[in-house]
């Protein structure tokens, strides 16, 4: 499962040249709004033929302008989930769905019908036209359109953006089962910070048309120095954990790691399954010694690495936990007050409230590699 | 169906139609062998008996597009003749009670006042060529030449007076007949312009015995009677 | 209930049948010159357009003479398809339909060009995206969408077949019952003295006739256009 | 460079202005009308419907006579304007344009309704909630929104025009100067035995001067869908 | 400074039947997808015409069925973030950004071009026709329109969903500006509880057409009843609170409430301004003595009043602090080890970190009311 981008685009007088390797099944393209995240998917898709450059999903070759190898994208099933929307005016909801599915080999049908209009909750839009609809209905019914081509693979530019919450929490699951069940390669573009820590294997964030960076969300997202391009709010770190045990009594499991054992809210998965845990770093608080009488159950003993030099009141602090990295940020009263420094010995003190579905990236053990 | 064999096509000047209607009418009552007729400007029947139309027999309204097709050997020899004449007049609004003396520099220019005298197409249409030679002759054609309206035909100069938009009008006489509208307030002597000729040949094509019956019945006192009625003069052959 | 004379109402029937065929015939090839001239950058696309605009253009007399010369039983293209595939133009009712398909052409290609032009083009790649080949994506998306075109081309050309005359008289003269469609019989009428009652007649006739395609292509319009009302 | 007489140089210059004058008058009432069908409804919508299609419907030569009886010297509407307004039609230049007009009227009307009824209504609404006036909705968003039908309109009532002569020379007849335009002396040659080369002359001149209008009116419509291309 | 709002109308299938009134300038529509709060909109807008009811904004009567009142459209004065963007395709960006300014009398002109096209980051494609530009682009200069038409009532529809977090960090200021300075009455559509949180005075919780609630963030975040609404996620107390002092070593602002002192990072704002302080019950923690070496700033002690009832492993703890009520979210093993229930004495924790620009609703004291 890879992705192999190299391309060169120009488009007026923006440039396009974006070359990277995901080896995930999952890429999440993020970037600030003009990065050329639009862009790039449309070159994937076969929307925009690129100027030079080649694209190869899975060892399939689907543009390779040297060798003159241009798959049509009718022929690439794709499963495009535009940024805005373009549902068919002229066909009703149901239509609209449907549409993908007469072009789909009966046997390489995956998605079901009413398993996708379940999930979406759209059973009662499917005889209105698309013009009757809410932006958020019309966002589903697009997603769903998607979905019901059983694409070989999908192509989602910020396909939860105008949901709430709630229907976010439904939808996502739906696409990590794609992703992990189905092995379906996944190219998501996304500027929420919280999809993006969930669903991603491979980030790859884009600025002004080039890649800046490439890597999991974890390293990514910790690099202190893509702060202004990722933004620095949901920076943390990713803790390679094993699903040790389960305290049914409190509905918490318990995880493994380098660092040492976290507790956080009950996962159905079998015991040995590898996860992977991102910690941000506002949640991860610190302490000279041991706290006691606290409600935070997750303690791990370790040293502080670095502390980012800053000149406002929040520092960033890098921990070295038993070989593991964590990120930490305080004020910088904090650090004063507890005298600490790189090389001092410290606790991590994390709640396990802060590990809600949104930090838990849980993979199965063979989505794992 | 299309012109099945046997089945004699007339193409006719569009002017004629009434009294070929009316006579084709009686040979259907009387011997179930009507024809079909196709009226159209001269012209175009000529142009299409020269592309090869269906039609037997070709009754013209002047002589230079019945001159046209026989230079192209597209009609019988010998079958040409000369069948029907007519007259030019002038006329006027219904009510107009005036007589006009058509001679020689005539005072046709101060009849008009400041109207405009309704005539065919003076190049193109026979009765505006007739009309235009008409004129000249007799010497009153330099003053009304800019005065004129002309229509596409006679029948839209003879509307043109009916409805007043011009007070005098250059019409065939078989046409101010049957027009209550208007009023024959004079006729231009034959002398002035050359002879009003409608001739009927046989197409090259035709058969026969398809066509002789059809020229025998157009020759006849009942064709005659029928002809005269709608104000032509039936020539002789 | 009026009374119409066999001849009336064999250029009643013979007028339908030319205007449906012509407005038929037409459909499929303005439908593919208008994707043309709207997507399709080639050399001698100008030369299309002047062509398909010539009809209106030129005076009827001259395209019905044009089309004599052309599709005439001596005419080049006549010829070729009466020897090769038996069809003859050369006064049928077959050539009164194809001069009132080629005076009709501009209009239908026209209306047609301009809903293409204004067809969301995002919509077909979408539906590419989705597995439709091109052809498909013409049959279930720009058809659809372009359908209000369609329906103006439609009607513009069959009212122009319903009211021509110069260029079928030219072309197929004005045989009853074969060439002799209401336009022609009108024009005829207007020929001879007295003709205009009956005139008259044919002309309400004509009117009628066009009253029914007029609210019937409204309804279709209307039913078409209900799907893109928003606020 | 061809050497034209002094007939036919004034034929081709009375029929640009015939054309032009006809394309510019029909522009705000064919505007009006189209707006009225694409959005009011009203009582009496298919009558209107009907009569801007008549023109199309009914031969050129009844059009022609409708337009004498109505708008000639004796006639209700002419014999008014005249008195009160100095505005005579009947044969004159400005007769043959209104004869065009009428011509062209039905492809008028059609072209920029069917654009009117693409035009995204919400952006209209987006206009006004802006604080645009409902007319200056129309001049800033509908108009410049519909061009390419306005564009397609004209070309196709400036083609007409150029190719009118049926309910022209039946209503204004045919004067040399003042209201022989080029297709009224192009039919005046084809009824000449002998007439063709001339009558090809000046079908060329006519041909030549809708290929300039045609590849003006493309220029502009390029320029108008150029907006409006996107993946 | 008040929206009153009472309609009925029914668009197809769908009845909306709202009536609330928003003592605010700000109001914040929130509410699942198709929940109405578009179609809401519309009619504040003059789009939909209600069956029934009356809108009346700051004394004066947009709408009145009643008495034959409807104000067209372009007299409201209004500035509309559709939902979907609407630029006008036949004109640059620039003449779409100054549109609505030729409508606007000279002297109400309060909208600086440079300062909105500044501010939106879209000065480069100034010269540009829409269908040229990137989803979020298009967003930008949708904003910059409605700003630039300098109008008297900002309708937001989800203005944001598609930006990144860093523009909306640029952008949510100016609009708090146009709240605070203009005293701009804003109805602001949006389903992210961050920005929610951050803008709002009053929150209207919209459903299925019908008001479920209205009244402040804090209160109705609070509601535990309305987590299927709102999201428990987010949930949270709002303390009332005044600028105490500043703590310029460190860049840090002291809050003073009845609950105690607070360390926040500095805000910029004289002492004695009152402000709002969004406190997230995810971010409090418990501790049952007052814990030390530990680097969060803020210790505030009280008693427990309530815990929710619940099956999972996460309990919601609502504390009484000096009468200032406070949420807390911890797990049910934490109650279980630090032995605590109603009634008990605890200390709440709160790392200053907690209290980022997104939680702290800051008002100056003339628009608090
Ligand atoms: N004309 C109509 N006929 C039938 N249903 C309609 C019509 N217009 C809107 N609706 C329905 O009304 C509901 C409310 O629509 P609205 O656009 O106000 O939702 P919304 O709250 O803005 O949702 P979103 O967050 O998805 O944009 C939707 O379920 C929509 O399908
Ligand atoms: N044809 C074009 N001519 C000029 N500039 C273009 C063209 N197409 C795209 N661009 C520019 O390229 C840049 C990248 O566009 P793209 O749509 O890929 O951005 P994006 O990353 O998807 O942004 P967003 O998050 O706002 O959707 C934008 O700045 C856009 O304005
Ligand atoms: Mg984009
Ligand atoms: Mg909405």
């Amino acid at each position: 499962m890879t992705l192999e981008v190299a391309i060169r685009h120009r488009l007026g007088g923006f440039a396009l040249d974006a070359t990277f390797v995901s080896p995930d099944s999952l890429t999440a393209l993020f970037g600030r709004s003009g990065a050329g995240k639009t862009s790039l998917i449309n070159v994937i898709a076969g929307l925009i033929r690129p100027d030079f450059g080649r694209i190869v999903i899975d060892g399939q070759v689907l543009v390779d302008t040297e060798r003159g190898v241009d798959v049509p994208r009718h022929r690439r099933r794709i499963g495009y989930v535009f940024q805005e929307g373009r549902l068919f005016p002229h066909l009703s909801v149901r239509h609209n769905l449907g549409y993908g599915r007469w072009f789909t080999p009966v046997g390489e049908r995956y998605a079901s019908f009413d398993a996708v209009v379940d999930l979406l909750g759209i059973a009662g839009l499917l005889d209105r036209r698309p013009h009757l609809l809410s932006g958020g209905e019309r966002q589903r019914v697009a997603i769903g359109r998607a979905l019901l081509a059983s694409p070989k693979l999908l192509l989602m530019d910020e396909p939860l953006a105008s949901l709430d919450e709630g229907r976010k929490q439904e939808i996502l699951p739906y696409i990590e089962r794609l992703r992990d069940e189905l092995k379906l390669p996944i190219v998501y573009v996304s500027h929420a910070h919280a999809e993006v820590t969930r669903l991603t294997a491979t980030l790859v964030v884009l600025s002004d048309g080039k890649v800046a960076a490439v890597g999991s969300v974890g390293e990514v997202m910790g690099r202190l120095d893509l702060f202004p391009l990722t933004g620095r709010y949901e920076a943390g770190a990713v803790l390679e954990a094993r699903v040790a045990g389960h305290d049914g009594a409190f509905g918490l499991t318990i995880l493994d790691s380098a660092a040492g054992a976290l507790r956080v809210p009950k996962v159905d998965l079998p015991l040995g399954t590898p996860v992977r845990v991102r910690i941000r770093a506002r949640d991860v608080m610190l302490a000279t010694k041991r706290p006691e009488g606290l409600s935070a159950l997750n303690v791990l003993g370790g040293r502080i690495a670095e502390l980012s030099r800053a000149e406002g009141p929040i520092v960033e602090a890098r921990l070295d936990l038993n070989g593991q990295a964590l990120l930490a940020r305080i004020t910088r009263k904090s650090v004063s007050d507890l005298g600490i420094g790189p090389g001092s010995p410290v606790f991590a003190v994390i709640k396990s409230i802060a590990f809600d579905h949104r930090s838990l990236g849980l993979q199965s053990a063979s989505a794992e590699e | 169906a299309h012109a099945q064999s046997g089945d004699v096509v007339i193409f006719a000047a569009a002017s004629l139609k009434t009294a070929l209607d009316e006579l084709n009418e009686v040979r259907r009552r009387e011997s179930g062998a009507a024809a079909r007729i196709s009226y159209a400007a001269s012209s175009a029947l000529a142009r299409q008996i020269e592309a090869g139309a269906p039609a037997d027999l070709f009754i013209s309204a002047d002589l230079d597009w019945m001159d046209h097709v026989e230079r192209r050997r597209l009609i019988r020899p010998g079958s040409r003749s000369n069948l029907l004449g007519n007259r030019l007049v002038l006329v006027g609004p219904a009510r107009s009670t005036a007589t006009v003396a058509i001679e020689p520099n005539f005072a046709l220019a101060e009849r008009l006042g400041s109207g405009r005298l309704a005539m065919a197409l003076v190049d193109a249409v026979p009765a505006g060529k007739y009309g235009k030679a008409a004129l000249e002759a007799l010497g009153v054609w330099p003053s009304v030449a800019s005065r004129l309206v002309q229509a596409e035909n006679v029948r839209a100069a003879l509307v043109l007076v009916a409805r007043g938009e011009a007070p005098l009008g250059i019409v065939y006489r078989s046409d101010a007949a049957a027009e209550p509208q208007v009023r024959v307030v004079g006729t231009f002597p034959e002398g002035s312009h050359p002879p009003i000729v409608y001739p009927v040949a046989a197409t090259s094509r035709a058969r026969d015995d398809a066509t002789s019956p059809w020229f025998a019945y157009l020759r006849s006192p009942a064709a005659r009677a029928v002809f005269e009625r709608q104000g032509f003069a039936v020539l002789q052959p | 209930m009026i009374d119409f004379t066999p001849d009336e109402l064999s250029a009643i029937r013979l007028s339908l049948r030319v205007a449906l065929a012509a407005t038929i015939a037409t459909l499929p090839i303005g439908l593919a010159v208008a994707l043309l001239l709207a997507r399709v950058e080639f050399w001698g696309k100008s030369l299309l357009t002047v062509l398909v605009h010539l009809p209106l253009v030129l005076p009827p007399v001259v395209t019905g003479y044009v089309l004599l010369l052309l599709f005439g039983r001596q005419g080049p293209i006549g010829a070729f398809l009466a020897d090769h595939l038996g069809i003859v133009f050369a006064f049928r009712w077959t050539g009164a339909a194809l001069a009132c398909a080629v005076m009709g052409f501009p209009l239908m290609v026209r209306a047609i060009r301009l809903s293409i032009e204004m067809v969301d083009r995002r919509l077909e790649t979408a539906a590419g995206t989705l597995g439709a080949h091109p052809l498909w994506v013409f049959a279930t998306v720009t058809l659809p969408l372009i359908l209000p075109g369609i329906v103006a081309g439609m009607i513009l050309t069959f009212a122009k077949a319903l009211g021509e005359f110069g260029a079928t008289i030219t072309f197929v003269s004005n045989i009853p019952g074969e060439t002799q469609t209401l336009p022609v019989a009108i024009y005829t009428l207007t020929q001879i003295p007295g003709g205009d009652p009956a005139a008259l007649r044919l002309t309400l006739v004509s009117v009628a006739i066009s009253v029914v395609a007029l609210l019937a292509s409204e309804l279709v319009a209307r039913r078409i256009l209900n799907r893109t009302v928003a606020l």
